[in-house]
């Protein structure tokens, strides 16, 4: 059976996965959900031999109106991303089975939002872009919303349906004006296209801007704190580490597919809109308290570290220097599917987190290892992944990013482009303390110490199913540490087919060479911790014999120990608040009451607050004026017959003046 | 340089360094000592302490789970998988192909982690305290040591340190650059934060509300504290014989060429010398505020990104 | 046999609304009513059959002119007036049993319903465009009294007001019509085929530029007025918002079409004479502005048939636009649009009719739950809204997208794209407040309200249609719809 | 009778309606504004016949009868009729002054009179302006509706709208086709009987037919 066969039968498969939603006991037995499962899988699947292959498939389906018929053209660069959205989406469906409550309409939703997000990344033309990119928003927005009885999840769902609506206008102006000048919506024709000055670079922004909106870059990210604690977690874990890639996607195919080499500024431009999406991401997770918004900015700053690398890239790419670009780009790459890894990890974690302590507020949380180990263990390994720690998957990308801005710093490119490598350096060395200052807390709060609430105490390990899916996946966070190597091989061909260059080399003892100097073997790294872990501790007992372990009370000043008396989430990320309070901005209330004269205090109310600032200072008051000049617009309308007329009769009188 | 040298050197560093690090934080406390005009402890005396919690056995907090119990096991492993990536002896290093710079850097931030997870894990307001303020430290700490580094590695082109000290060698007196001394200034801010000493924290108090580094051991007694302390030791005999070897590279030759010995005393010299530096500094300058720490931090990554600035202009 | 199938189209509603008038059978006119929409259907569709395989036919000595533009017009006009009737058989009942209407207000409801629908299936089948005047003017007349059947003050406000402008709007679109006659009498002589536009198209190349221009103004904003473009539109939301729903749906769905039509018609024939460019700046000047004005007035809308209505000023906006920018596919994109929108835009009204008769109230604010409590009902609206708001798959979002790459194509890419940020921020308040009612927490007490058959085969059966073609289009349709493009460029 | 001299009739005639329309601007009381009006249609019928006479044309002379019968003595005393049955102030409660309104009109006269100048609209029997007095006729027709607040102006207002309308149809083409024209008269019959049966039920809701009370319907 060919690939274009096999992609045919994964389009079906999910196609028709909604229909058994219908069905009650199928329904109830998840069966849309196993459905999507193996749809995604056998996507997967295809998606990895079309990338190891270097290979494209094409597919063509039907076309609703003479200018627009769907069809798919699965290339390399596509096919990276479809086994990205592939991987997650086995992963997250098989959760879903275990975690989800069944509802007719997410069920039938579930695999239509795995269906859209594979198109996007397989569209051959504009319109099938368009409309998986449509369809993956509006059917997410069905996710996110669920039975929607709160308001805050009717708001987020609506403002994340309303601003991807906005930023596909953007977009779509984008892809236009480059098939206005290659002559066709086909994107194998408009690559030829090749735009070049001022009219490049209004393509450039608009996709920037249009798609940073579904990546989630600052500014445009306020949607996505919103949305993903809303939906339940395995949508997050979807929407986190699959959707926002189509994001970083639609940027990939714009600027090096549709584009020539353009500016330098373009690379500048998107390094320091990384830099400041990942700083101000990471500071902003570190103050929330809820389980999935600290998720949820982490992606931003993900998003952050992966848009760095694609302005890296750019910026060697505007210089000629196309093996650099390569590997930088790889880089991208490589952290995006490392990201998809462990953010569904995490975000699974966080599912099995509220289903057994019916809590997403770490304040409310802690000892949950004690009950629910493995789950534990699984987001401990995520938690060090994700803060680039050395022997697990997180690390390999930040490492190729990082000596790619050290060669970019080295390079003749310019002085402009080199000092802003030299700040991106600086702000992600930052980025990677705050990250392990983030998820230390995050896990640390959460997982460690003793319980806070009776919810905490009472947990319990999830189902057999989900714990499993959490294991394997921080076996594959591991694995994906020690063998990156592997994925560079994988992932080269979609260098190749983009900038004929292959980034990267594979050194013979399991290591990574990079085109721009540099080499790292994570194998060697994890051998020696793994060798020296028991090595000491062996040592030590034979010299100086075995000792006893017993265990008593926690030392606490002498009183007896109370879980209240340990630190909170809020107060842990303290000093990290008053060290940027620039930057955060803190609001801090303290309501101190007496006993009539004694001076000791007989309560002491502490509230604080971390501003959104960009939503309280730009998205609100925008609102604001919208709502306050519709309404003055609207005493157009006021009713007398008298004034209609008017309207009508300037209406004529002005054309007879100007149009005659 | 084939699997066997680098087999050889690799036990050869390990050796020196392990042996060495209880004896360069016993100098730095005698110096410290002698300049307040009191005796001070031995030479040998962490010796003495790090025999003395090895022997004894351990008492845990009931509510700690196997995080807290490995912690100790894994920040010592990060040490000691670090001094395979540094040039001690030589321009050499065991591993050099295997990592760089950013390497030795999140092998210390791993050490961090596991070291707050293990400090946090026992649930003491203590152990959490000492564990919120060294992540925050850390967060500032980590862009100074890698600009710093970065700095020179921008000039060397390579971030292998065993290349960046071949390279500064080879310059000999022109390596002293406005961007090496920045980028030395910013790294003598950090060889003071990640080893706890005075303007940052203090290594010789247990007064709770102070210490960072220290609240996090509070939890931990018998063998895992000593080999909890061994690895403080050891990090900071390592970020000693950076500092020396990399910003000071000069007696540095090629492995091989018998100048073992020489090379060797020299290390061992420039290594005391930093020490007593740092215990100069220790006793000259007084503890600041917790919170008046990222003027102090923030100084210096503005010296060292400054000097990295200098290093790509020029 | 096309002449007899149009005369029976329009002379069978004509008789069975004079005969359940006069014999005042309240009970018995809605099925009667039922029938006679099902015949107009019925001929419409055999209509449409002759057309499709032999081309533009005519009959009765040239005053009956059908081609593919009117077909599409026609066959809308009689399935829409099939789904009002059958949504007005519980709606009027319904209201006769709240004493909202009179004993014998049925017959006259029906009868007036019959009427319009036969004065509106006139309008696409006639050559004369004196006659087509004369059938949009008595179009404007039945709709009044149907939109103040009600007898309440602000039913009588909202028609007088539609009666006023509509009249006026009307007055100036003769006055266009007579000066093309008057060009055109002077070259092919005192006749009626003077005025009917297949004899116009023929000759407009002679006809004099300068009057052919004053003379599409005043169409333009004559028929604008019917058509619901702004600054002209105000009469509309006042008058679908007190008009009952089935014929709101009517008004809404159908009868802007007709006025639409009368504009294509007016322009098809102004072409040649005076250039493509001069009437495509004045339809996109108008199909912006629609399309701007419409939107505050969606954001802070809380009426459920008011925030309806001012998309409809919205959606002929776009229309007109798409037939301002012009090009195949901007055309293409017109047609489909015009059809996506009246089948949605019915089905809409419909489900707004019974959701309004169970909740008591037009007011978005107070209504909850939609979704527990009307499920079908409710269902057909959230579908109907996606539509709406022109959100793949429906056909809505592939004749957008057809907007906007007919304009690249044609050089105007900026209009398409200021004109799109409006539609996606109709789209964002259309979808806030019908999730708001949709979802948010009904009541203790909310009971499920159970809707009649009809009422939901009226609701359901449009969106099916819309489904079918947005998803798998027939060729029939497609065809249909390029040759009404062609049509619209000048062809045959 | 001669073209020339039914062209010039029909020139003088135009514009005496001008005048007249100008008049009911300017009259205070309604029922002087009604007796202007019937004037009005009755000089259009003249204005028909002349042109029906000039081309000799039955259909032309029929429409005259009917315009003369129905616009120039029906018409006005229904509405006089209602005005009095309707215990509404006989005063025109114009909305802007009488002398503005005045200016208004003249201005819209001569735009009109600018843009409907040139050859292409000498009428078919040579009347030079008439179509630019006709268009203009209409157009104060409706400031007519738009200045007065009551219902039965706008009425009135509408008539004189449709007197304009006829006037340009009568004169400046041979008649449009007797059918067409019949629809129209028709129509227009039609639209005036609503308005009629409208300000009758007005008076039974509001209890006045001043349209202040019809602006519940906003935004």
């Amino acid at each position: 059976m060919s690939a274009a066969g096999a992609l045919g039968v994964v389009l079906l498969v999910l196609a028709i996965a909604p229909a058994f939603a219908l069905h009650g006991g199928a329904l109830r037995l998840r069966v849309p959900l196993w459905i999507a499962a193996s749809g995604a899988a056998l996507a997967t699947v295809i998606a990895v031999r079309v990338v190891a292959g270097g290979s494209t498939i094409a597919l063509g389906l039907w076309s609703p109106a003479p200018y627009a018929d769907l069809a798919l053209r699965l290339d390399p660069l596509g096919a990276a991303f479809a086994a990205i959205i592939g991987g997650t989406a086995v992963f997250a469906s098989v959760f879903g089975t275990a975690y989800a409550h069944p509802r007719r309409v997410d069920d039938a939703a579930y695999p239509l939002f795995i269906l859209a997000m594979l198109m996007v990344t397989g569209a051959a033309n504009v319109f099938t872009f368009l409309v998986a990119w449509e369809g993956m928003a509006l059917t997410s927005f069905l996710l996110v919303l669920g039975d929607g009885d709160q308001r805050p999840r009717r708001h987020a769902a609506v403002l994340y349906l309303g601003m991807t609506h906005l930023a596909t206008v953007l977009a779509a102006a984008a892809f236009f004006l480059v098939a206005h000048e290659a002559g066709s919506t086909d994107f194998a024709k408009m690559a030829g296209a090749h735009l070049s000055g001022a009219r490049a670079s209004v393509v450039f922004v608009l996709a920037v801007i249009g798609f940073g909106t579904k990546a989630g870059l600052i500014p445009f990210h306020i949607w996505l704190p919103r949305a993903h604690p809303v939906a339940p977690s395995h949508v997050s874990a979807l929407m986190s580490g699959a959707m926002v890639k189509t994001g970083i996607y639609g940027i990939l195919r714009v600027s090096f597919v549709l584009l020539g080499p353009g500016e330098h500024w373009w690379g500048i431009a998107l390094i320091f809109a990384g830099c400041i999406s990942a700083i101000l991401g990471v500071l902003y997770a570190l103050m929330e308290h809820d389980f999935k918004r600290v998720l949820a900015y982490s992606t931003v700053e993900n998003v952050g570290i992966i848009t760095v690398a694609l302005g890296a890239a750019l910026v060697f790419r505007s210089y000629g220097l196309d093996a650099a670009a390569a590997a930088a780009l790889l880089a991208a790459l490589i952290h995006a599917v490392n990201h998809a890894a462990f953010k569904t990890l995490l975000f699974l974690g966080a599912g099995a987190v509220q289903r057994s302590a019916h809590t997403l507020n770490i304040d409310r949380c802690g000892g949950l290892i004690h009950a629910m180990p493995v789950t534990g263990g699984a987001v401990l390994v995520g938690s060090l992944a994700i803060a680039g720690l050395p022997p697990l998957n997180g690390f390999v990308g930040e490492w190729m990013l990082l000596r790619s801005l050290v060669s970019l710093a080295g390079s003749p490119v310019g002085s402009v482009a080199g000092a802003t490598a030299v700040l991106a350096l600086g702000g992600l060395a930052l980025v990677g303390g705050l990250a392990l200052a983030c998820f230390v807390r995050l896990f640390g709060i959460t997982f460690l110490g003793a319980p806070r609430s009776d919810e905490a105490a009472s947990a319990r390990e999830p189902h057999p199913l989900m714990y499993g899916v959490l294991a394997t996946l921080a076996v594959i966070c591991v694995a994906g540490g020690a063998g990156a190597p592997a994925l560079v091989r994988l992932l080269r061909p979609v260098a190749t087919s983009l900038l004929s260059a292959r980034g990267a080399a594979v050194e013979p003892w399991h290591g990574i060479a990079l085109d721009t100097g540099g080499s790292l073997s994570p194998a060697v790294i994890a051998l020696c911790l793994v060798v020296a872990a028991p090595l000491p501790w062996l040592a030590i007992r034979a010299i100086f014999g075995r000792t006893s372990r017993s265990s008593g009370p926690v030392w606490s000043t002498g009183v007896s120990f109370r879980p209240s008396m340990q630190y909170t989430g809020v107060s842990f990320s303290k000093p990290v608040r008053l060290f940027f309070r620039r930057v955060l901005l803190p609001e801090r209330q303290v309501l101190v009451s007496y006993h009539g004269t004694s001076p000791l205090p007989r309560l002491v109310k502490y509230s604080g607050r971390v501003p959104a600032l960009f939503e309280e200072r730009f998205y609100l008051p925008a609102r604001g004026a919208a709502i306050w000049s519709a309404g003055r617009i609207r005493l157009l309308q006021n009713g007398s017959v008298q004034v209609y007329l008017l309207y009508l009769m300037a209406a004529l009188v002005t054309l007879l003046v100007v149009a005659r | 340089m084939s699997i066997a040298d680098a087999a050889m050197l690799a036990v050869l560093q390990l050796g020196a360094l392990a042996g060495v690090a209880p004896l360069l934080n016993g100098l730095i406390r005698k110096v410290k000592a002698r300049l307040q005009y009191r005796q001070g402890p031995p030479l040998l005396q962490n010796y003495y302490d790090l025999g003395k919690w090895w022997s004894r056995s351990e008492q845990v907090a009931t509510s700690t789970s196997f995080v807290h119990r490995c912690a100790p096991a894994g920040v010592l492993a990060t040490t000691l998988a670090a001094t395979l990536f540094l040039p001690v002896f030589s321009w050499h290093t065991p591993l050099s192909s295997a990592g760089d710079l950013f390497v030795v850097v999140a092998l210390f931030a791993l050490g961090r982690a596991l070291l707050t997870l293990g400090g946090m894990d026992s649930g003491s307001s203590f152990g959490q305290m000492g564990s919120s303020r060294e992540v925050a430290v850390g967060a500032l700490v980590e862009p100074i040591l890698i600009l710093s580094l970065v700095t020179l590695a921008i000039g060397a082109d390579s971030t292998r340190l065993g290349e960046i000290v071949r390279v500064a060698a080879g310059q000999g007196g022109s390596a002293i650059t406005p961007g090496w001394i920045l980028a030395a200034a910013g790294f003598a801010v950090v060889l003071v934060a990640e080893t706890g000493r005075i303007p940052v924290d203090n290594p010789d108090t247990h007064l709770e509300l102070t210490m960072i580094h220290e609240a996090m051991l509070i939890e931990y007694s018998g063998r895992s504290l000593g080999m909890l302390h061994f690895s403080a030791l050891l990090k900071q005999a390592i970020l000693v014989v950076l500092l020396a070897n990399v910003f000071l590279p000069f007696g540095l030759t090629a492995a091989g060429t018998g100048g073992h010995a020489i090379a060797a005393a020299l290390v061992v010299g420039k290594v005391a010398g930093v020490g007593i530096g740092l215990a100069i500094v220790e006793s000259v300058l007084a503890k600041t505020r917790l919170f008046e720490l990222p003027d102090l931090l923030g100084m210096a990554a503005f010296a060292t990104l400054l000097g990295a600035a200098l290093v790509v202009l020029a | 046999m096309i002449g007899a199938a149009v005369l029976a189209m329009v002379v069978v509603p004509v008789v069975v609304a004079l005969v359940t008038w006069a014999a005042r059978l309240s009970r018995v006119a809605g099925p009667l009513a039922l029938a006679a929409s099902i015949v107009m259907l019925g001929c419409a569709a055999f209509t449409g059959a002759r057309v499709y395989e032999d081309g533009p036919q005519s009959a009765a000595g040239n005053l009956v002119y059908v081609d593919s533009l009117s077909v599409i017009i026609l066959v809308l006009i009689t399935f829409v007036g099939v789904c009002a009737v059958l949504n007005s058989l519980h709606y009027v009942a319904h209201d006769v049993a709240h004493h909202e209407l009179g004993e014998r207000d049925p017959a006259r409801y029906y009868a007036l319903l019959l009427v319009f629908m036969a004065t509106m299936a006139t309008v696409p089948v006639v050559n004369n465009l004196g006659v087509m005047w004369v059938a949009i003017e008595a179009t404007t007349i039945v709709s009044v009294l149907l939109v103040s059947i009600y007898r309440t003050g602000p039913a009588l406000e909202a028609a007088w007001k539609y009666l006023v402008i509509g009249s006026v709007g009307i007055a100036l679109a003769l006055f266009g019509t007579m000066m093309i006659y008057y060009t055109s009498s002077s070259i092919v002589g005192e006749s009626a085929s003077a005025l009917s536009w297949t004899e116009l198209q023929r000759l407009s190349a002679g006809l004099d530029p300068r009057v052919m221009r004053l003379s599409f103004i005043f169409v333009l904003v004559g028929y604008g007025t019917k058509a619901g473009l702004a600054p002209m539109h105000t009469w509309l939301p006042d008058a679908h918002s007190q008009a009952p729903s089935p014929v709101s749906g009517l008004l809404s769905g159908v009868l802007l079409n007709c006025a639409l039509y009368a504009i294509l018609r007016f322009r098809i024939v102004a072409l040649p004479s005076v250039g493509a460019g001069y009437t495509d700046h004045l339809l996109i000047a108008f199909g912006l502005f629609s399309i701007a004005l419409a939107v505050p007035f969606l954001i802070v809308q809380n009426d459920i048939k008011r925030m309806l209505g001012y998309h409809s000023v919205e959606h002929m906006g776009i229309i007109v636009l798409a037939i301002g920018i012009g090009g195949p596919v901007a055309l293409y994109a017109a047609m489909l649009h015009l059809v996506a929108h009246s089948l949605t835009k019915s089905s809409l009204f419909f489900a707004a009719g019974s959701i309004v008769q169970a909740f008591h109230t037009r007011s978005m604010h107070r209504m909850r739950g939609l979704l527990k409590v009307m499920p079908i009902a409710g269902g057909g609206r959230m579908v109907g809204v996606f539509g709406l708001a022109g959100l793949p798959p429906l056909a809505m979002f592939t004749s957008e997208f057809g907007l906007v790459a007919g304009a690249f194509q044609t050089g105007r890419g900026a209009v398409a794209i200021v004109a799109a940020i409006f539609i996606t921020l109709a789209a964002i308040s259309l979808l806030y407040h019908s999730v708001e009612v949709a979802y948010r927490q009904a009541g203790p007490k909310a009971t499920l309200h159970r809707i009649s058959a009809p009422v939901a085969v009226s609701v359901l059966l449009p969106l099916a249609v819309l489904v079918w073609i947005s998803i798998a289009p027939p060729h029939a349709f497609v065809a249909s719809l390029d040759r009404a493009v062609v049509v619209l460029e000048g062809g045959q | 009778m001669s073209n020339a001299y039914a062209s010039s009739a029909i020139d003088n005639l135009s514009v005496a309606m001008l005048i007249l329309c100008i008049g009911i601007l300017w009259v205070r009381s309604l029922g002087r504004a009604l007796l202007l009006f019937a004037l009005q249609s009755l000089m259009l019928a003249a204005a028909a016949v002349c042109a029906g006479l000039a081309m000799s044309s039955t259909p032309l002379l029929v429409g005259a009868g009917l315009t003369a019968a129905i616009k120039g003595i029906a018409a006005p005393t229904l509405l006089w009729v209602v005005l009095q049955r309707i215990p509404t102030t006989h005063d025109v409660q114009a909305l802007i002054g009488r002398r503005t309104g005045i200016v208004v009109a003249v201005v819209l006269a001569i735009v009109f009179a600018q843009t409907f100048d040139g050859q292409p609209f000498v009428t078919a029997i040579g009347a030079q302006r008439v179509l630019a007095t006709a268009v203009t006729v209409m157009v104060i027709g409706i400031q007519i509706m738009v200045t007065r607040r009551q219902a039965i102006t706008q009425a009135l207002g509408f008539l004189v709208i449709e007197n304009g309308m006829a006037l340009a149809a009568l004169t400046a083409t041979y008649g449009i086709p007797f059918g067409v024209e019949l629809g129209v008269f028709l129509d227009l019959l039609l639209a005036v009987f609503v308005v009629f049966v409208y300000t009758g039920r007005m008076h039974v809701i509001f209890g006045s037919v001043d349209t202040e009370h019809m602006r519940s319907l906003r935004g």
